[in-house]
C-alpha cells in the first residue's frame, strides 16, 4: 500500500515537465475557479436552475489526474462534475449552455449541471445518485479489459459515497477481476453536512480498500503535482493489468455542499486554514518561483480566462432553448436509430 | 385555527408523537444536525438529543433495514429517506422485508415502521432527482402510501402513520413544503385509508392526490366560472385506497378525471380507471381522462420540463375533454 | 420445424448471437461454471469461455451497474438476475441509470443491455421468491419489457432484446421453462413491441403474457365448447405496447378479459383497461374484466399458494363474467 | 483482532462445564441432523415443497452460538436456518410442520422452511435475500442500543453474502454506533456453486471486517467447543457495550446448496476430508474420552432423538392445512389488532 505525498517527487516533476504543460495546468485550475464562481453567480440571478455544485478549492484533484490521461481514456464524475468536465478538454461554453439548459449544450439541455456528457471525450456523466456510478465505472474497466485494449477509466466520487453498498460491490468485483479502473475519492472531509468521522466506521479508506486487495494511497489534494504524481503511478499500474487503483486525494470545498447549503456546520476558521492552502495560490508560487512562470503571465492567463469565461457566458445567453420537440427525443435509441 | 406550512405541520407531527411515545425515533441523511435536507425535522435535535434524532452515513438499504429490525424489537422507528429517488436503493428492505414479514411470520411480526420522503417533480432537478414512485408502492401488499396534499393532512396523516402498526411510506411533495394553509390546535389524527372530497361538484370529478390536488382545486374554480360543477376527491391515502368514495361520487357526475404526476403506465390513474369502470361502468357517459407527466424521464431545461409536468391546464382540458357532447 | 422447451430456445438465442457478435457476453451469479440456476446458459462457458460467459459475487448492484457501464463503453451485455425478486437490489441501476443514460445525455450514450431474470411464482418458494414486477419496469419510460410464453417468441424476441440499442427487461416465468413448443429452424428473430394474436375469436378478447398465455388458451378452448368464441392477445412486450392489436380486437368483440399473474393494484391489467376505456368506450358491451394473482404476500402452504395465483378457472370465469347478459 | 482456534481453551471448557450442558448440546447436534435428514427425505417425497437447504455439516457452529445466548437474545438467519431455530429451542414439531406447510407450524404454514419466526424465542427467521437481514439485524441491535439494555442479536449468513452491498452498510453502522450485534459468517467454502476465492477478491475476512473497526474472530466451525469458547468473548463484549464482534466459522455443507443441487462442482475428495471432522462425532469422542457420556448415553439420546424426529413428521402429517380465509390474514396488522 503505497501512501504517496507532496514532497521530493512534486520537486523532480517541476523540472520534469515542459513549460506549457505547467502552463496548462495551471490555465485549466483557473479556467475551473473563476467558470465556478460565474455558475455561483448565474445561480444567484436564477438563470441556472436546479442543483448546483461548485467544485472549488478542489481544482488540483481533477486537474492533476486528467492531465496523465490519454483521449482514449475513460473519466466519470458525480453532480459535482464541472471542473472535471472542464479538465476532460470539454468545450466550457457547451458547459456553460448545459448549465442554462440550452440546446447547445453538452447534453443538449436535458441534463444539466448534475449531467454533464460527451462521447467524443469519453467523459461519461455526471451521475447524481451518491455511489451510483461505481459499479458502471467498474463495467467500463471490464469493456476495457474484455477487448484488452490499454484504457483506463477514472470513478470520481466522495467521502460520502464509500458507505454505500454500491461502492462495496464495485470495488470488490474490480479487484477481484483486476479492472483497469482508478478510483478518486476527493475527500473534502464533508458528505453534505455530515463529517467523515460521523459517517465511516473508520475513516481511514486505506483499511477498507485492502479489504478488496486494491492497491490504495492518499495524497494532498490540494498539491497539484502530488496529484499528478501519484496519477502516473496509477494510470501506469492500471495499463500495465496491475489496476485497479485507488486514490484518496485529501481536499476541501471553500463552498457549501450546493449552493442552497449555507454551510454553518462548520468554522470560519476551518475554512480559512485550507483556504491558505490554496490549490491555485500553491501551484502559482511553485511555478513563480522556479521562474516557469511570470507575474506577465499571470496577468494573461488571468484575463484570457476571464475572457473565455465571458464568452461562455454570453455563448449560454445566446443560445436557443431546446425546442419543444426535444421533449420526446433520446428516450429510446431505436427510435432514433 | 392558526396557519402554518406543511413542513411546519410535519415538523409539529413528529414533535408531538416524539413527545407522546419514547420509541419514537428518526433516522436518516442529515435529519439530525443538519436539521434535514429540506428542514423537516427543524430542532427535533436539540429537543430529543442524538439518541433519538439520528444522523446516519448515506447509505439508503441500512437506513430503511435498521428501521425493519429496529421495529421488530419494540421500536417505532420513522426512517428519511432525502428523496423517494434515493429509496431506490432500499426497495429490497421495503418490499421483501418491511412488506412481508407480518404475513411470512404468521403474524408474529408486524413492522410499525414510517419511511417518509420528499417525493415528485421538482425544479429543474432533472431526471434522476424528479420522480414519483407511488404506484410501485401501491402495488405492493403488506405496505400502506400516504401522500398529503395540505398541513392538516401532512400533520394527521402522519401521526396516524407513527401510530400504524404497519410499514407506512408516506411521501411529502416537495414542491409544496412551504404551502400554508389551516391546521386544528392540539392532538388530531387523519386516518389512514379514507379520502377527503375537497370540494364538492355534480358535473364531474377529479380524483388525484399530492400537489395534483391544489391544480384541481385551481382548475374547479375555473370551470366553475363556466358553469361546469367539478368535484375534487383527494384521496390522501393511495393503499389502502377510499374506493368507496370514489366511487359514489363517479355514479353521482357520471364523468371522472383521474390524475397524478407520476408517470401514466401502470400508474394510479390506471388503477383508479379500472375501479371506476369495474363498479360504475354503467354511470359513466364519457371515457375516463387521465391526466398524467408526460412518459419521459425529466428533462432539465425549464421548458422542457414544465411541458412535462401536468398543472391546472391539462386538468381543465382534460375536464373538457370528458363534458365534450354536454 | 424442431420442438424445444423454453430454457432451449432462450440458450440457442444466446448462443447465436453470441456466436454472431463477439461484443455479446454473459454475466451473472452462477451462468458459467454451474450452467445458470435454471440452465439456461448451459454449455455457454464450454463454448466461449471465461471472458465471454462470467460468473460473478452475490452483488445485484454492480452486475446490472457493470451492464451499464460495459454497454456504455462499446459491449452489449445480456446480464443475469437469478430471479426478478434478487433486482430490487439493482432498481437503481436500472432506473436511475440504465433508463436514464440516453436522454439525460442528449442522446450520446444509449444502454445495448439485456437484463434477464427468471420471473413469476414458483412452487412453494414463499413470498421472496415468488413475485412479479413487470409493471414496475412497464412504468418506467427508458425501459423495454418483454415477457415470451413460447419457445418460438422466448428465442425470437431474446435475439432481438440482444440487438436492440436500449435497455430491455426479459422476465422468463420459471414455471414455464421446460414447456416445449416449435421454434423455427436458423436465424430469426420476433420484433419488440408486437403482441401476438395466439387465437382468434369473435366473442370475447383476453389480453394477457407469459404463463397466463397459456391458461387463456386452455380457457378458450373450453369455452369454445360451450359456442364462446375467445380471441388470445400475447402481448410479449409490455414496453412498447401494443395498444393496436389490443384495440382493434376489443373493437371487434367488444368483451375483454385482461390478465396477469401479479398483484392487481397499479398492475399491467389496470394500464390496459385504462388504454381500452379511452380507445374503445363506445365498443364496450360490458366493463373490462380483470384477472390477477391474489393482493397477497404469497403464502408457501401448498393448499394457500393454489388459491393466491390464478389460473384457467378464474380466466373462465371472468369470461363468462364478461359474457352475462348476452 | 482475536484469532480463536480449537486447543487449550477447549479442554478447559470440558472441565468446567456441566456435564448435562455438554450432553444437552450433543443431544441438539444429533437433532439437527436427524431433523435434516429426515427433512431432505421427506423433501424427495415431495411432501415438503420448495426450496430446502440443509445444515448437515454446520451443526457446531449454530449450537456451539447459541448455547451461550439467553432467551431474552435475539438471532436471525437466512434460508438455511433449521438448524439454528432448533438450536434457538424452538419446537422441533412445528418446525417440521412449517415444512409441511400446515396451520400448526412455527409460522402458520406461510413461511416455509425458508422463513421460520418464533416470536417467543425472539428467533426473527428465515430470510431468504442473501444479505437481506444484515441491516436488519443491525436495527435490532439499535433497538437494544436505544433501550438501554444487555441482550445481543446474532446474525447468522453465509460466505456469499459477504460480497452484497447490504453486508458493508450494515457493518460500517454497526462498527459506527458500537452496536451489539454478533455476525455470524458460515464460511461453508461456497456460495451455491461459487467457491469462495472465485467471489470475494480478499477471501480473509477479517481485513475487510477490519475497515468498519469491528472485532473479528475465525473459529474452526467444525469444533463445538471451539465456537462456544468464542462465542462467549463475543457475548460478553457485546453486553459490555464493546460490540459489534464478528465470527467467521469455518465449516462445510455436505450436502448440495439446496436439495435441487447435485454438487457437482466438488470432487468427493473435499466432502470426504471434511467428513473426517464432523461435528457430532468430534465432540461425541471428546465426551466419551473424558467419560462425560458413555455409550449407553450415546445410545438413549440417539433413539430419544429419532423419536423426537418421528413425533415431528407424524404432528406434521396429522396437522391441518391452514384454512383458506388464512390466505387473507395477516397482511396488516392494523386489521387484526
Ligand atoms: C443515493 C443518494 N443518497 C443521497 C443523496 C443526496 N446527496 C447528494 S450529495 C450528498 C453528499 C455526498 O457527499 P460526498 O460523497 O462526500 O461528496 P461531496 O458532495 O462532498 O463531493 C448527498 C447525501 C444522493 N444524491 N444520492
Ligand atoms: C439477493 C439474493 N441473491 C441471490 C440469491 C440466490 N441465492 C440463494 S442462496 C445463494 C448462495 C449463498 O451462499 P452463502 O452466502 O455462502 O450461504 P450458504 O448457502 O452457503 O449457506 C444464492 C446466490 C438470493 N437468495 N438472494
Ligand atoms: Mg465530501
Ligand atoms: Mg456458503
Amino acid at each position: 500500500m503505497a501512501i504517496t505525498r507532496s514532497g521530493a517527487h512534486t520537486v523532480e516533476l517541476l523540472d520534469k515537465l515542459p513549460r506549457e504543460e505547467h502552463l496548462e495546468m495551471y490555465r485549466m485550475m483557473v479556467l475551473i475557479r473563476r467558470f465556478e464562481e460565474m455558475a455561483g453567480k448565474k445561480y444567484m440571478e436564477a438563470v441556472i436552475g436546479g442543483f448546483c455544485h461548485l467544485y472549488i478549492g478542489q481544482e488540483a484533484v481533477c486537474v492533476g489526474i486528467q492531465s496523465v490521461l490519454r483521449p482514449d481514456d475513460y473519466a466519470m464524475g458525480t453532480y459535482r462534475e464541472h471542473g472535471q468536465a472542464l479538465a476532460a478538454g470539454m468545450d466550457a461554453r457547451a458547459i456553460m449552455a448545459e448549465l442554462f439548459g440550452k440546446a447547445t449544450g453538452v447534453s443538449k439541455g436535458k441534463g444539466g449541471s448534475m449531467h454533464l456528457f460527451d462521447k467524443s471525450r469519453n467523459f461519461m456523466g455526471g451521475d447524481a445518485i451518491v455511489g451510483g456510478h461505481l459499479p458502471i465505472a467498474a463495467g467500463v474497466g471490464l469493456s476495457i479489459k474484455y477487448r484488452a485494449a490499454d484504457q483506463v477509466c477514472v470513478c470520481y466520487f466522495g467521502d460520502g459515497a464509500v458507505n454505500e453498498g454500491a461502492f462495496h460491490e464495485a470495488l470488490n468485483i474490480s479487484g477481484l477481476w483486476k479492472l483497469p479502473v482508478i478510483y478518486v475519492c476527493e475527500n473534502n472531509l464533508y458528505g453534505m453536512g455530515t463529517q467523515v468521522t460521523r459517517a465511516s466506521a473508520v475513516p481511514d479508506l486505506s483499511r477498507r480498500v485492502s479489504g478488496y486487495g486494491i492497491e490504495s494511497a492518499h495524497v494532498d489534494g490540494m498539491d497539484l503535482l502530488a496529484v499528478r504524481n501519484l496519477a502516473e503511478v496509477a494510470v501506469r499500474e492500471c495499463r500495465n493489468g496491475n489496476g485497479p487503483y485507488f486514490i484518496e486525494a485529501k481536499t476541501y470545498r471553500y463552498r457549501g455542499h450546493s449552493m442552497a447549503d449555507p454551510a454553518t456546520y462548520r468554522s470560519k476558521d476551518e475554512v480559512e486554514e485550507w483556504r491558505v492552502r490554496d490549490p491555485i495560490n500553491l501551484f502559482e508560487r511553485q511555478l513563480l518561483d522556479k521562474g516557469l512562470m511570470k507575474d506577465a503571465d499571470v496577468q494573461r492567463i488571468s484575463s484570457e480566462v476571464d475572457q473565455l469565461v465571458d464568452e461562455c457566458v454570453q455563448f449560454a445567453e445566446e443560445s436557443p432553448a431546446p425546442s419543444p420537440d426535444a421533449l420526446y427525443e433520446y428516450v429510446y435509441a431505436s427510435e432514433e436509430i | 385555527m392558526p396557519t402554518m406550512s406543511i413542513k411546519q405541520a410535519l415538523n409539529e407531527a413528529l414533535r408531538e408523537e416524539m413527545r407522546a411515545d419514547p420509541d419514537v425515533f428518526i433516522m436518516g441523511e442529515e435529519v439530525a444536525e443538519y436539521q434535514g435536507a429540506y428542514k423537516v425535522t427543524e430542532g427535533l435535535l436539540a429537543e430529543f438529543g442524538s439518541k433519538r434524532v439520528i444522523d446516519t452515513p448515506i447509505s439508503e438499504e441500512v437506513i430503511v433495514g435498521a428501521g425493519v429490525g429496529a421495529a421488530m424489537a419494540g421500536l417505532k422507528p420513522v426512517v428519511e429517506m432525502m428523496t423517494i429517488n434515493f429509496a431506490l436503493l432500499a426497495l429490497d428492505q421495503i418490499v421483501n422485508h418491511a412488506a412481508k414479514y407480518y404475513y411470512m411470520s404468521g403474524g408474529q411480526y408486524n413492522i410499525p415502521l414510517v419511511v417518509r420522503a420528499a417525493s415528485g417533480v421538482g425544479l429543474q432537478l432533472g431526471a434522476q432527482h424528479s420522480q414519483n414512485f407511488e404506484s410501485w408502492f401501491v402495488h405492493v401488499p403488506g405496505l400502506k402510501v400516504v401522500l398529503p396534499a395540505t398541513s392538516r393532512d401532512a400533520k394527521g396523516l402522519l401521526k396516524s402513520a407513527i401510530r400504524d402498526p404497519d410499514p407506512v411510506i408516506f411521501l411529502e411533495h416537495e414542491l409544496i413544503y412551504l404551502n400554508k394553509s389551516e391546521v386544528p390546535d392540539g392532538d388530531f389524527t387523519v386516518p389512514l385509508g379514507v379520502a377527503d372530497v375537497k370540494r364538492e361538484g355534480t358535473d364531474v370529478t377529479i380524483i388525484t392526490y399530492s400537489r395534483m390536488v391544489l391544480f384541481a382545486l385551481k382548475a374547479a374554480e375555473r370551470l366553475a366560472k363556466e358553469g361546469i360543477s367539478v368535484e375534487v376527491i383527494d384521496l390522501r391515502t393511495l393503499r389502502p385506497l377510499d374506493t368507496r368514495t370514489v366511487i359514489d361520487s363517479v355514479k353521482k357526475t357520471h364523468r371522472a378525471v383521474v390524475a397524478e404526476e407520476d408517470w401514466p403506465m401502470c400508474g394510479m390513474g390506471a388503477e383508479l380507471i379500472a375501479q371506476i369502470q369495474q363498479e360504475a361502468f354503467d354511470y359513466l357517459d364519457a371515457p375516463v381522462e387521465r391526466v398524467s407527466g408526460v412518459d419521459v424521464p425529466m428533462p432539465y431545461a425549464k421548458n422542457l420540463e414544465k411541458m412535462a409536468v401536468p398543472g391546472e391546464e391539462e386538468l381543465y382540458s382534460a375536464v373538457k375533454r370528458v363534458m365534450q357532447g354536454v
